[in-house]
């Protein structure tokens, strides 16, 4: 039994929420509605597994006293710090009137949102520039023919796509300028790449999502 | 499974029923010619019908403008609505300039409605004459999918048809894709080394199917992991995924016959911050040096920070993903790229299952269809543009009607 | 003690940068002495790559940090051509007469905002100088946020100031609603629904602007500002697909050529990608702002960049032949 | 010192510390991304509960009345049974509804939007480029119905890559890796312009040195 309940729900969740793109009728019409709230809700419990399992492992290496067992104290503090601040703001606006949200401008939680929050996260984006630079140092050697098609496409786009570009070819026709060139490979030999990406993709969804409602691909609900 | 199976043939056949039923006609239009109005334009025709493909609770009005949108003064069409048999009129809404349609949501499945418009023309309001009666339905099939409906039955059938072929014991070909050998290689060298392996399901939650299809890739992974008895460590972005991962992680350590061996800390929660969780993934990766590092699902923005920082460790990276905008990094920076569907087949190669081989089939018929109607479809257009063939022209109209969605 | 030297270095740094006076800006003269500098620096580089040397990770991380920080001391700008997706994005927005509703979907968050919060500053500005009235709204949520940012920028410019723009009248800010594209899904049938209420606690009803905003029939042009998912590929094909609106998008660079197979079946309306199409649609809106002294910087990198790639190959070519030549 | 003052101090300290990375792991990276990993954590755990459990679940129950919204609440409180190592396996019951409502929900929206969209546009184009004359515009789009096709062929697993079918499919590698080499290049230019954004935190916010 414990192996064939999830396996029934599967299906019968799969098959109704196949049938729902087609029916217009009542109650069809709702369940991408109900199905978006109910999957917040299972997040909103869910995330407390994570965060136990966070700090779970981060009380082992303290407790341990392994060698970084500081930085685990760090992160538990600064969980804490943040939820504090979230709950207190939270509780507090639920008093005003009109009620206001815990991520107002002007609270404890929204500043810690906007230096720490933000700069940690924007910069950890912004260090991908150094690593898209050593890559393509790396990676864009026209060792074959495959290689040599990448090397080529992503050169014109890149100096297509910068005012330089136009410096360089603005005494050629317009036609022949290399913007014009990196426009051209964008609007047409990409698209044609991504429509083929796109297809096979949307037909191995396809293909994956019924081994899934069938109950051949299970593995995520054995343990 | 056989009663599965036998659950989804009859689901195929409800639908099928549920279309034909749908294609009968569910609802009358009614239409009155008005009586003459006090400009000398001619009167207003107005037609009010149930609104097609919905849920109920809308009605559509139509009406002709016989040129009052041209005269100087003219502020727009007045839609008023009377609840029959003997309710008072009152008005629903004033229709934005240019319109000749609108639906009217606020009515009830229960009533019955009679319409009509006015021009309102310098303050006065020229009014048509009220519609034929009209009642708002629910409907059980939305007759703009039919062609969506077969074409998808077309692809599921064939899905279906080819599992269950296989699950019979014919033989079906398919080819390798490279990339695969490489995951046995990949494990066995961190084994050799003594280095963990690093797996990333991508940073979506469970409600993506590329995440789904890392998970069971991943469970073809722990499997020889369990076997080599070598060290994996799985952060992941998303608590339902951490559940789903530990599951599937389990059941492969219990399949190689090592329960005893597996822990639930394999797999371990960071943070919902999708550079937060990078954050922690290179920490791991510079700290831990994992031999091996697998991308598996759904990836963005930080797919070349994790190859990148993977790369300058020297692990053997394998990469897979069905982010068209990510594809590049991979293939820059990983050793092996599943490209788009490749991840979602992986799965299906690695089970080795014949079921699973066989739903692969079936997409390929879908992909054969896919570069057939391409092919017709430009080839007998071009014939009817040159040539005014009849039959041409017909081939091209059903093919755009056939997949036009909307 | 070596490990220490670093961050020595570094500290020294710091305390030099802020005690230099400010702002530093430097003549065009100099400006190209550094350029000049930096390129035989390349240069430099290159022999050394064909001696066989190739250099390491840091040494491109080093080249890259330089050649973005320089330019922003240099006093310069480049000449931009707008491009016909940035234009048609323009001409869209522009031909909508004053009054016209517009809903600004904001589906990003900080990390983005060097791409996209010029053009959602452009955006706002053009729309408030033209009558138009902007309902916010986002899918993200810290979208919602980054809107406000633009809106409290520009509208301490003059001329909008002067127009003295009232909040629920010519602008209404809907906040962040969380479920992706299930979201646009159910905006399809009622805003009101998915938007009980709009940031400030205000119920829906009680906002003048949003007075007869039903749906997104009532809604005449929807630009959505987007880095990811969800954002314009859920847009096109829920809004656009289902409901028929009209719809221009400005994407990051990343997200942009996912996206064109969108505009060449025309069901986008014009694009604005990555910083060249925010420094475009600055021009083209005639909002000149942060994107075009970015984009300096940005031609920089990409000089820097594109040599690299340069120098790479020269030294498989000189590979190729050296071990050609020991092959004969 | 006033808080602002402090926070763009800290943000400026943060910043540096991560950026401090692509040198090489150090204990200065350590503590940001220690702070970072706790403080975001932290921020979707009290987002969650806000948005989801109180927004959604407790207003939507005990305000609005829609009761339907219980189930959610009955297949998160079945998550939760993880913590208790013996019913633990009813966790697969509310994960095992979220997969199916997926693979159904998604399969359809992919079929229709990615699969009979692009067939039909990649139809449609060519036509119309037919019809224009535009010499530019119909060698594009004869550009793009080969690309799709030999992508596509590619993409067909049931037969081996050998002779004009493998060629066939070589030249849809060939597209394809023109496509990647062009969303790169493309976004090279994207990541130049998130490092600038910190930059110009760093020199205009912090050090004041350009305004």
């Amino acid at each position: 039994m414990k192996r064939e309940i999830p396996l029934i729900i599967t299906f019968v969740a799969g098959v109704a929420f196949v049938l729902q793109y087609f029916i217009p009728h009542y109650p069809f019409n709702r369940f991408e509605n109900i199905f978006s709230d109910w999957f917040s809700i299972v997040g909103a419990f869910a995330i407390w597994l994570g965060a136990l399992s966070l700090m779970k492992l981060c009380l082992l290496n303290i407790s341990k006293k392994s060698s970084d067992w500081p930085i685990s104290l760090l992160i538990i503090v600064s969980f804490l710090a943040i939820v504090i601040a979230g709950a207190i703001d939270g509780f507090h606006g639920l008093n005003n009137v009109p009620a206001t949200s815990f991520r107002d401008p002007g609270t404890n939680f929204d500043w810690l949102y906007q230096k720490v929050y933000t700069p940690l996260s924007s910069t950890m984006f912004a260090i991908l520039a150094f690593f898209v630079a050593s890559a393509s140092y790396r990676a864009f050697r026209a060792r074959n023919t495959a290689a040599t098609l990448l090397l080529f496409s992503a050169f014109f786009v890149m100096i297509g796509r910068v005012p330089v570009g136009d410096y360089l070819s603005g005494w050629l026709p317009e036609r022949m300028q290399l913007s014009h060139w990196a426009n051209w490979l964008m609007a047409f030999p990409n698209t044609a790449g991504q429509r083929a990406v796109m297809i096979g993709i949307a037909l191995g969804t396809v293909s994956t999502s019924l081994r899934i409602i069938l109950g051949i691909e299970r593995s995520h609900l054995e343990g | 499974m056989v009663a599965l199976l036998r659950i989804a043939k009859s689901v195929v056949f409800i639908s099928s029923l549920l279309f034909a039923i749908s294609i009968l006609p569910t609802h009358s239009v009614y239409s009155q010619d008005a009586g003459p109005s006090s400009s000398g334009l001619g009167s207003i025709t107005v037609k009010a019908h149930d609104t097609d493909n919905d849920a109920g609770g809308s009605i559509t009005v139509e009406w002709d403008d016989p040129g009052y949108e041209k005269l100087a003064g003219f502020k727009g069409f007045l839609i008023l609505r009377a609840v029959m048999p003997s309710g008072g009129k009152d008005s629903v809404e004033v229709a934005p300039f240019g319109a000749r349609s609108y639906d009217d949501r606020s009515v009830s499945d229960d009533n019955t409605y009679s319409y009509s418009v006015a021009a309102l023309v310098n303050g006065e309001k020229l009014m048509s004459a009220p519609s034929m009666q009209a009642r708002s339905s629910k409907q059980w099939f939305d007759s703009r999918l039919t062609w969506v409906l077969i074409l998808g039955l077309i692809i599921c059938g064939a899905v279906i048809y080819f599992i269950e072929s296989a699950k019979r014991g014919t033989k079906l070909f398919l080819r390798r894709i490279a990339g695969l050998e490489a995951i046995d290689e990949a494990v066995g060298r961190a084994t050799e080394m003594g280095r963990p392996i690093l797996f990333v399901a991508g940073i979506q939650d469970m409600d993506d199917v590329q995440t789904i299809a890392g998970l069971t890739i991943l469970g073809s992974i722990a499997r020889t992991v369990a076997e080599y008895d070598t060290k994996i460590n799985m952060p992941v972005r998303a608590s339902l995924v951490m559940t789903a991962a530990r599951e599937t992680i389990k059941h492969a350590y219990v399949t190689a016959g090592r329960p005893d061996a597996y822990n639930d800390d394999m797999v371990h929660y960071v943070t919902d911050e999708q550079f937060g969780f990078v954050a922690a993934v290179d920490g791991i990766m510079v700290r831990e040096r994992p031999a091996a590092c697998f991308f598996l699902g759904a990836f963005f923005a930080e797919s070349l920070i994790m190859a990148e920082t993977g790369n300058s460790i020297g692990a053997i990276q394998v990469a897979g993903t069905a982010m068209p905008a990510q594809l590049p990094f991979f293939v820059a920076a990983c050793d092996y790229t599943l490209i788009g569907e490749e991840l979602f087949a992986a799965s299906a190669y690695l089970s080795g299952e014949p079921r699973q081989l066989g739903s692969l089939k079936g997409a390929d018929v879908g992909k054969a269809i896919a570069m057939i109607v391409i092919l017709v479809g430009v080839i007998a257009t071009t014939i009817a543009s040159a040539w005014n063939s009849e039959s041409m022209l017909w081939i091209e109209n059903l093919l755009r009607q056939m997949f036009s969605t909307g | 003690m070596k490990k220490y030297y670093y961050w020595i270095i570094l500290a020294a740094l710091i305390i030099v940068l802020i005690l230099l006076p400010k702002p530093l800006i430097v003549s065009p003269t100099v400006s190209t002495i550094i350029t000049v500098l930096l390129g035989l620096a390349l240069a430099g580089v290159l022999v050394l790559t064909l001696r066989g040397h190739m250099i390491g990770r840091r040494t491109v991380f080093l080249f890259i940090g330089v050649s973005l920080t320089l330019p922003f001391f240099m006093n310069y700008r480049m000449p931009i051509k707008v491009s016909p997706e940035v234009q048609t994005l323009y001409d869209a927005i522009a031909k909508l007469p004053p009054g016209s509703k517009v809903l600004a979907a904001f589906d990003y968050d900080p990390p983005s905002a060097p791409e996209l919060q010029p053009q959602a500053e452009a955006f706002m500005a053009f729309a408030f100088k033209h009558n138009l009235k902007v309902i916010i709204m986002g899918l993200w949520p810290q979208g919602p946020q980054q809107a406000d940012m633009a809106v409290t920028k520009v509208l301490q410019e003059p001329e909008i100031r002067a127009k003295n723009l009232r909040y629920g009248v010519d602008y209404v800010n809907l906040g962040f609603q969380s479920g992706n594209e299930f979201v646009i899904q159910r905006m399809g049938t009622s805003f009101s629904g998915m938007f009980p209420r709009d940031i400030y606690n205000t119920d829906y009803d009680k906002i003048p602007l949003l007075n007869g905003v039903e749906n997104f029939s009532n809604i005449d042009f929807v630009f959505n500002l987007s880095s990811g998912q969800p954002g314009t590929v859920e847009w096109v094909q829920i809004a656009v697909d289902r409901y028929g609106v009209k719809l221009g998008a400005g994407n990051t660079a990343v997200q942009a050529p996912s996206v064109y197979p969108y505009l060449s079946s025309r069901r986008l309306t014009g694009l604005a990608g990555g910083m060249t199409g925010a420094a475009e649609f600055e021009q083209a809106t005639k909002e000149i702002g942060k994107a075009n002294t970015y984009i300096l910087s940005q031609s920089f990198s990409h000089m820097v960049v594109i040599a690299f790639i340069i120098i790479g190959n020269a030294a498989l070519f000189v590979g190729y032949r050296k071990s050609k030549q020991k092959g004969a | 010192m006033d808080s602002t003052l402090i926070g763009t101090w800290l943000a400026a300290l943060l910043t540096l510390g991560i950026m401090s990375f692509i040198y090489k792991d150090n204990l200065y990276y350590k503590i940001c991304e220690a702070i970072f990993i706790g403080v975001s954590a932290g921020y979707w755990f009290i987002t969650y509960f806000w948005d989801s459990l109180y927004r959604i679940a407790w207003i939507g129950i005990v305000h609005e009345g829609r009761y339907v919204l219980l189930g959610g609440v009955i297949l998160g409180a079945m998550m939760l049974t993880r913590l208790f190592g013996k019913i633990g396996w009813i966790a697969r019951w509310p994960l095992a509804f979220i997969v199916g409502a997926t693979a159904g929900l998604k399969m359809m929206v992919y079929f229709t939007t990615n699969a009979m969209a692009q067939i039909h546009d990649t139809v449609y184009d060519t036509v119309t480029a037919f019809g224009g004359g535009d010499l530019y515009n119909l060698i594009g789009r004869l550009v793009i119905l080969l690309g799709t096709v030999t992508g596509l062929v590619y993409f067909y697993f049931s037969k081996e890559h050998k002779g004009l079918f493998g060629g066939v499919a070589k030249v849809g590698t060939w597209f394809l890796m023109i496509t990647f080499g062009a969303s790169f290049g493309y976004t090279v230019m994207s990541r130049m312009s998130l490092l600038l954004g910190r930059i110009d935190f760093l020199l205009t916010d912090w050090l004041k040195l350009v305004k």
